[in-house]
């Protein structure tokens, strides 16, 4: 029996179902913290019509960009675009569906998805585009717009450690929004760079625990840095 | 003499108050982390999941998991701590930064602000700052007080899309200090240099000048 | 025979699968524990923040720190997990846990659920179990076929005040295992040498047989 | 200057400015976790008409039953109140307004109260006493209520250590709601078992950041066990 056992050996069985016109929310923030072979493994087997729930969409030939350069995505729910020039592209010509979401928002509509809150009141936004056509209401004198919560059929996550059972420990802001997606996605595939033994994590500081993992694979990842700023030593 | 950038973020290096909780947007605002005062303690958020952020790193230090919110690697601070991006627009959210500083297209008597988006050119995304603004009781907003053409940015109603409605109370620009209540920009200081009448020329919206203005002490 | 409540317990530990995430219930549901099969893994939830529960502590280990949703001291298993209330909650709420078994007072024909108000004795609370019914798709309540005065708690409509309206779909008696479907009880199984005509008459609800009623395997 | 420094040195500076008919969040699940020498202080203090935000109400002799001792506590939002005689005296004969809120609801409440959200939709208690009154509405065929969040004037929160700055990291299930507590306080007064220095604690296992606490206080604790369950060795 597989029991509690989440741990799949190749990419293929990683992302089996994975299919076209499918909804997926992918980790990281920029270029930090993605799960990075996935969606290399995605470019390669060619789905097409994504939905992509990500803060941000990679940039030409990493990240997300790489689903872009093949059109695989039809519409995506993110904060900022900006680092990407495929992705303006695609966008102006009508090709891809832009769903611009303010950053906390986005972090809150897939927590409240997978934590089972259809939908939940915040102040951002209200008095803004974001805002048009959404439900608003006054609570104690302050005006908040109504947001409903993101679920996915698959969720990408990269965390830095798995152990076995699926329990995942992230690292440094490589966190971001993975946690949360490791939450709203039917089907939740985790990318570690190492995987423990199960009881080998510490109970009291797993981040993420095993209940909401269904498959977990080691990856090695290159880990591009966007801004590589630095001092005089 | 209009205030260099590094100047309008001195200036507003003298809003911080020891054990203060701050978000420092892209840009100017990132700047103000080099003039807190010697011996304050003021703690630096960012948005992707850092409280404590720290100098840049050296080149042994760089680490492609520590980045800020502006994607630059970073370091952290004694006593920083690391969590999830619900967690921390749950801290910008619930109203737990004690003062965030952004910079912005426009400002108007409202408070209102537009600093994410102008039709017709691309859009990038507002990244956190609709978030930042609604949480927020204690916003600075910097800025160019008007365009390189002298078109001022300090308005009456703003022209752009919005960030967030009726939230700006404070503005700092490269001219003066305003405070926004009552329908109108109120100047409380000006630039060395610079004239009340040349801050009245570049200010489209209402101004409210007092007998006294305060020269600033940048 | 009626079952025991142990018989009741290995009865509903049938319904376990490989990899299961279980929350059990006070009572009866907690014996459930004792009979996983052997060689499968089952991973056990507890509501006040601890995925993983193990066996009780023996005296050396016991700790005031960790204790189950009954309030009893407990251990860890292999890979377990601690968080916060809502985090648990999120899990339970978002339809994470597998499998939820927990006692109940009446169920009814339309598939509610009545466990923790007496209207005129004193009210307790629900503590989870709103929760627990509200968030979970598969669901088993436990209880005995009629009270002690041979009073059916299986019923048309509840007369007690709910605690979820139409999340039930099964229940496993001291008599019977029953489905809940199309507004009526289904026999699935009897017990050992209890007939189909005494759970006719301890079923106040409507009831349909099948043309062949199983005997249940304890 | 103060500056981040959150510690203080008696409990009399722990709890300057806790007065009559305030709204109070004490952390704990039963007996596991709550903030006891808060409590013992607050019976000295003497504070009366408190409203009290707590999962359970304590023993008689211990938790929030040493405030119903001395009639303190006013009105009460918990999930389960079952260990308490005096608590049962005071419900029924009207001196304590009870309100009973499912668990998971009540620590979404308070997490949102925390975040900045107002309101948000749950099934939880749709069809039952819980939702009379409540605004309801469905959403993709299913039934939702409408629950407002909550928030204190001071939050009481037991953790196992802190760093001086407030960061803190519970143990076990002692956790249960006090991180959410820690948020939704307008000033949030923390006991621990140990203080340690700022920059000691792991960043990446920090579980309640600093920005939420206003005070710190190492106490020394009973932590009475309510079900002493034990097998053979």
């Amino acid at each position: 029996m597989a029991g509690l056992n989440k741990v799949v050996e190749t990419y293929d069985q990683a992302l089996a179902g994975l299919t076209d016109d499918m909804t997926l929310m992918v980790g990281g923030f920029g270029l930090c913290g993605i799960p990075e072979n996935l969606i290399i493994k995605m470019q390669e087997m060619g789905v097409k019509g994504l939905t992509c729930i990500s803060n941000n969409a990679g940039v030409d030939d990493f990240g997300l960009g790489l689903l872009l350069q093949k059109k695989q995505i039809a519409r995506i729910y993110a904060s900022y675009v900006g680092e990407n020039a495929l992705f303006e592209k695609q966008m102006l010509s009508g090709e891809l569906d832009v769903i611009l979401t303010p950053q906390g928002t986005l972090a809150e509509k897939i927590r409240a998805g997978g934590a089972g809150i259809p939908a939940f009141f915040t102040a951002t936004g209200y008095g803004t585009p974001i805002a048009e056509g959404k439900e608003t209401r006054e609570i104690d004198g302050r005006h908040y717009v109504l947001e409903p919560s993101l679920t996915a059929d698959f969720a990408l996550v990269k965390a830095w450690k798995a152990d076995t059972m699926g329990n995942l420990v992230y690292r440094n802001t490589a966190m971001n929004f993975n946690p949360m997606m490791a939450t709203a996605g039917k089907i939740t595939v985790v990318e570690v760079e190492e995987i423990v033994p199960a009881g080998t994590l510490d109970p009291n500081h797993i981040h993420t625990p095993g209940i909401y993992v269904n498959r977990v694979i080691k990856g090695s990842f290159e880990k591009r840095i966007e801004q590589r700023t630095t001092r005089e030593a | 003499m209009a205030l260099s950038r590094e100047q309008i973020a001195s200036r507003i290096a003298q809003e911080l108050q020891d054990g203060f909780y701050v978000n420092l947007g892209i840009g100017i605002p990132t700047l103000v982390a080099n003039y807190i005062p010697d011996g304050m303690e003021v703690m630096l958020q960012s948005e992707n999941g850092l409280l404590g952020m720290g100098q840049f790193p050296t080149e042994d230090e760089v680490d492609a998991d520590l980045i800020n919110a502006g994607k630059q690697t970073v370091t952290m601070a004694t006593g920083a701590s690391l969590f999830s991006s619900a967690e921390s627009f749950a801290m910008i959210r619930g109203g737990h930064v004690d003062l965030t500083v952004l910079g912005a297209f426009e400002v108007d008597v409202s408070g209102n602000i537009a600093s994410w988006m102008i039709p017709g050119k691309l859009i990038k995304g507002m990244g956190g700052a609709m978030d930042l603004v609604a949480g927020a009781d204690n916003i600075i907003v910097t800025m160019m007080h008007a365009d390189k053409k002298g078109n001022s940015k300090i308005l009456d109603a703003c022209t752009l899309p919005l960030t967030g409605a009726q939230c700006i109370k404070k503005v700092v620009t490269d001219l003066a200090v305003l405070e926004i209540k009552d329908g109108a920009f109120h100047l409380l200081e000006r630039a060395p240099d610079v004239s009340v009448e040349e801050i009245i020329e570049k200010t489209a919206g209402k101004l409210i000048i007092p007998d006294e203005v305060k020269v600033m002490n940048v």
